[in-house]
């Protein structure tokens, strides 16, 4: 495991469509998107493939107001597990609407975020 | 009193199953009590899957939030007299689940509960042995509103 | 007419979706040992009503109640017009109307289930009245159209005709294959569904009815000069038919629309064009 | 009539067991657009499991309680590669043969289910009597009837004694002439395949398109059984998957009736292994490194990835369940189908929504 986790880069956003579409052409099945906050309040995201015989990932990180491309359209039912991730970490996807498991307006924001997101100055929305 | 009304009254619970959120280990014994083994429709009871044409709700699970307005609605459909039985623990108080940020922690906190129903998963047995707790207390309930009604 | 003959009469209107009521109780008995179950006591069905009489009444328009009602008002005067020995089409137009009413209502309630359940209930309808349409016919050209009039005979020169009355009952008593209306599991109970406490009795009731004058016609195909054999052979004979239901129900599963139209129209109607032409050509007339 | 109407399907509804929505529009009686509505039974799993690694077995169970073992199994084999360890091979032959009791129990649930979707009450009936003789089974050997608690990372805690395995052996016996009963009532009987051949049929393409798994999977034509990574004590035993070609439900109904003998197949392959040694063995320290862990649940691949730093709590758990990625294919099959069918589609793909929505 490697402590320092991959760079934080902006390219990596755009990137992921890219490198999903060589894992599908290659024969492989996306089996899970895995979000996780890392202590500096980055999100690390792993997107894991079955790709016989054992599993491969390829994973980055990024901010989280960062938007990420979605790869619905080249892996269809990557459109659930990239639900699960707008949901569960409040993360931004492209034309992904939030709303797979929270109720809105009763359930917490963002749930498995370990802290609110650090403020970054003026940039914010509001 | 027992009227002839309240004689048929708990001879012929019609029950109504709802999951607000379990994790179908109380859901599968629901479904069992209407099977060969045990076998509810003995005691007149029936699933009738409608809140309109139900008289006991049986309510697995320790309601999620996106659950709770509908679970009410449910509540509200129902005719009186009515009866709610909270089947396992987390119905009951919402135990396995105390600490899951999506959960309300039991089905009183949003309707009435009449019976609670102990066990996680809870057994079938304990099931039937809480309809028919519930029934007696239904006799007592109906009886109440009927004197209601009159006074 | 004798005071005697009538109060018979008026005696037999009441009794008989009294015994409709024990069948289904016995229904429900039977289909639960079939399916290794113990089920309900044989009298659950009155517990049933009792309790829904009691259950206080909830309802979406006045329409609805006032459609329950008309429903059990036909059915209970198709019946009464039938014990009195009236005419056997006229009985079944009164009751076709009546099973309209339950139509009615579904669609007075503004709900989707109801209203899909009202199309199907109609549907259903034009499936089973056409074939209970030349059950009729074929016993008043084979006898009579007068109730009172039929005497014997109709066991044994229309016995398909009999055959083909098996999947109406199916889908009167609301049994798989073609409990299409009132599917469980698709539409919860269609018509039935915006209907509680006191109102769904009024209908479970004026269901009685209904089923009592069609197992009416059913144990018109017996009869006896010995009252007691012909009473016990009619009794037997629309047992028979309900088991039969029972046995069908217990071995399939439902079926679709289309299937039930189909089969109802094609199945029935031929069973019933069979006998009439076999009838013809042994006896040179129907 | 052409005119579209919008009917909303569950939350609370006759033929589901559990919450899910499905809203119809309908054109007559044609389904002409689904939107699936998840979410109801959204508790927040990954949270709590997280919590503190040494009770989450407790709580993985709880995920579901179909499939409960394989939860804990997955969880429980996630910790132990990050610890580097090795199960002892009794311990890993009792997880395989309570896997396997579960599974049985749980396609006899889905088969049950899906007949009572098409309104046959007595085959509903007599799969939940076949049903009963394996949970009456497991809850002699385990004393529970659906959450096991046997799990515990590192092995099983609870052993299984000579009569025990001798009384699987019988149920099996008693079991098999009346599972082969039900298998020749579902290939054969004629109004349950007109009900269920060439409905909600997902093509090949599209299986893979969606990810599908499991069971849907494999009655699509993807012959894809985790069970041949030998996890556990598969590596031990021969079977091989179960694959059908045609993607209806009578396809996804079949494979799982295969299954069923295909499962006891396997416990009567397992019990002649068993020797006699230790369940379990111990684990020192908390765990720290991560670790993906699959298993093979009754509704197909079941995925843990656990990271841990050597705390109590861990740092992620991430479940993916294999309902979530099979209820989703849904959209594909249910646009123009019949209002008659969707009951069907939908319950044949088996959904399972606490597993779906955590």
């Amino acid at each position: 495991m490697n402590e320092a986790g991959p760079k934080i880069e902006r390219n990596a956003c755009l990137e992921v469509r890219k490198r999903t579409k060589e894992m599908v052409e290659a024969g492989a099945r996306m089996i899970a998107i895995v979000a996780l906050e890392r202590e500096d309040g980055s999100i690390e995201l792993i997107y894991s493939f079955d790709r016989q015989p054992g599993i491969v990932d390829f994973r980055f990180q990024i901010l989280p107001e960062w938007e990420v491309d979605s790869v619905a359209d080249i892996f269809t039912g990557a459109l659930t597990l990239e639900r699960e991730v707008v949901d569960l970490f409040g993360l931004k996807y492209k034309g992904i609407p939030p709303g797979l498991f929270l109720e809105a307006g009763k359930s917490p924001v963002a749930p498995l975020r370990r802290r609110p997101a650090p403020a970054k100055g003026g940039d914010e929305d509001g | 009193m027992m009227t002839l009304e309240s004689k048929m009254r708990i001879r012929s619970p019609w029950i109504m199953h709802f999951d607000t959120g379990s994790c179908n280990g109380c859901d599968m014994e629901v479904w069992a009590l209407l099977t060969p083994r045990y076998d509810i429709e003995r005691f007149g009871a029936m699933n009738r899957a409608n809140p309109k044409q139900a008289d006991i709700l049986l309510i697995t699970g320790p309601v999620t939030k996106r659950c709770e307005d509908r679970l009410r609605n449910l509540y509200e459909q129902t005719p009186e007299p009515k009866l709610v039985i909270a089947c396992g623990d987390c119905a009951s108080t919402g135990a396995p689940f105390h600490n899951c940020y999506n959960v309300n922690g039991g089905v009183d906190k949003v309707i009435p509960v009449d019976v609670y129903v102990p066990g996680c998963a809870c057994r079938p047995e304990v099931l039937i042995d809480a309809l028919v707790l519930g029934l007696s207390k239904w006799r007592e309930k109906a009886a109440g509103a009927d004197k209601e009604a009159e006074g | 007419m004798d005071l005697l003959a009538y109060a018979l009469q008026v005696l037999t209107v009441i009794v008989a979706p009294l015994v409709v009521g024990l069948a289904m109780g016995m229904d429900r008995k039977i289909t639960a040992r079939m399916q290794n179950r113990r089920g309900p006591p044989v009298l659950q069905p009155f517990y049933d009503v009792g309790k829904l009489l009691s259950k206080r009444p909830m309802l979406l328009s006045e329409l609805q109640a006032t459609f329950a009602g008309a429903a059990l008002l036909f059915h209970a005067a198709a019946l009464a017009l039938f014990v009195s020995g009236s005419d056997l089409l006229v009985t079944f137009f009164v009751s076709g109307t009546g099973s309209v009413c339950l139509v009615m209502g579904a669609f007075s309630a503004r709900s989707p289930y109801s209203f899909i359940g009202g199309q199907r209930e109609l549907l259903a309808i034009l499936a089973y009245e056409p074939v209970l349409f030349l059950v009729v016919l074929s016993i008043g050209m084979r006898s009579s159209f007068l109730v009172g009039d039929i005497q014997g005979g109709l066991l044994h020169d229309l016995p398909l005709v009999l055959l083909a009355l098996v999947p109406v009952l199916v889908v009167l008593l609301e049994k798989s294959p073609f409990d299409v209306p009132t599917a469980h599991q698709e539409i919860i109970s269609g018509p039935y569904v915006e209907y509680s406490g006191p109102y769904l009795a009024i209908l479970e009731v004026a269901r009685w009815f209904q089923l009592a004058f069609v197992f009416g016609m059913v144990t018109l195909f017996f009869w006896s000069g010995d009252a007691v054999i012909s009473i016990a052979g009619k009794l037997a004979l629309a047992f028979a038919a309900l088991f039969a239901t029972i046995v069908i129900d217990n071995a399939s599963a439902r079926l679709t629309r289309e299937n039930m139209v189909s089969f109802m129209l094609i199945a029935g109607i031929g069973l019933v064009a069979i006998n009439l032409l076999v009838l013809f050509i042994l006896k040179g007339s129907i | 009539m052409g005119r579209a109407t919008t009917i909303p399907f569950g939350p609370q509804h006759a033929a589901f067991l559990e919450p899910l929505n499905v809203t119809l529009t309908l054109e007559e009686e044609k389904v002409v657009g689904a939107v699936l509505n998840q979410g109801y039974n959204h508790r927040g799993m990954e949270h709590a499991l997280s919590l503190d690694y040494r009770k989450s077995q407790y709580i993985s169970e709880r995920v579901c309680g179909i499939c409960s073992f394989h939860h804990s199994t997955a969880y429980c084999q996630g910790l132990e590669s990050i610890y580097g360890i090795d199960v002892p091979e009794r311990g890993r032959l009792i997880r395989t043969i309570m896997m396997e009791c579960q599974r049985l129990t749980s396609h006899l649930l889905a088969l049950g289910h899906i007949a009572e979707s098409v309104g046959y009450e007595n085959l509903f009936m007599q799969c939940f009597r076949e049903r009963e003789l394996v949970m009456t089974l497991v809850n002699r050997i385990s004393g529970n009837r659906v959450h096991y608690s046997m799990n515990v990372a590192g092995g099983v805690k609870r052993d299984i004694s000579p009569e025990g395995l001798k009384d699987i052996q019988a149920t099996m016996s008693r079991l098999r002439p009346r599972l082969r009963e039900l298998h020749r009532v579902f290939s054969r009987d004629r109004t349950l395949s007109k009900r269920t051949k060439g409905i909600g049929v997902l093509s090949n393409q599209a299986a893979r398109e969606w990810g599908n798994v499991g069971p849907v999977s494999r009655a699509s034509g993807i012959p894809r059984d985790i069970r041949q990574d030998g996890f556990a004590a598969y590596s031990m035993v021969k079977f091989s998957p179960i694959v059908r070609e045609e993607g209806d439900c009578y396809a996804r109904m079949m494979v799982r009736m295969d299954e069923c003998l295909q499962s006891m197949d396997i416990i009567e392959q397992c019990l002649p292994l068993i020797k006699d040694g230790p369940v379990a063995i111990q684990m020192k320290g908390h765990p720290k490194g991560e670790a993906y862990s699959r298993v093979e649940a009754p509704r197909g691949e079941l995925v843990y990835f656990i990271r841990a730093n050597g705390k109590t709590a861990l740092e992620r758990i991430k479940l993916r369940t294999p309902a979530l990625m099979n209820v989703a294919s849904l959209l594909a099959m249910l646009p123009g189908c019949q209002l008659a069918d969707v009951p069907t589609i939908t319950v044949s793909v088996d959904p399972c929504i606490c597993c779906t929505d955590r």
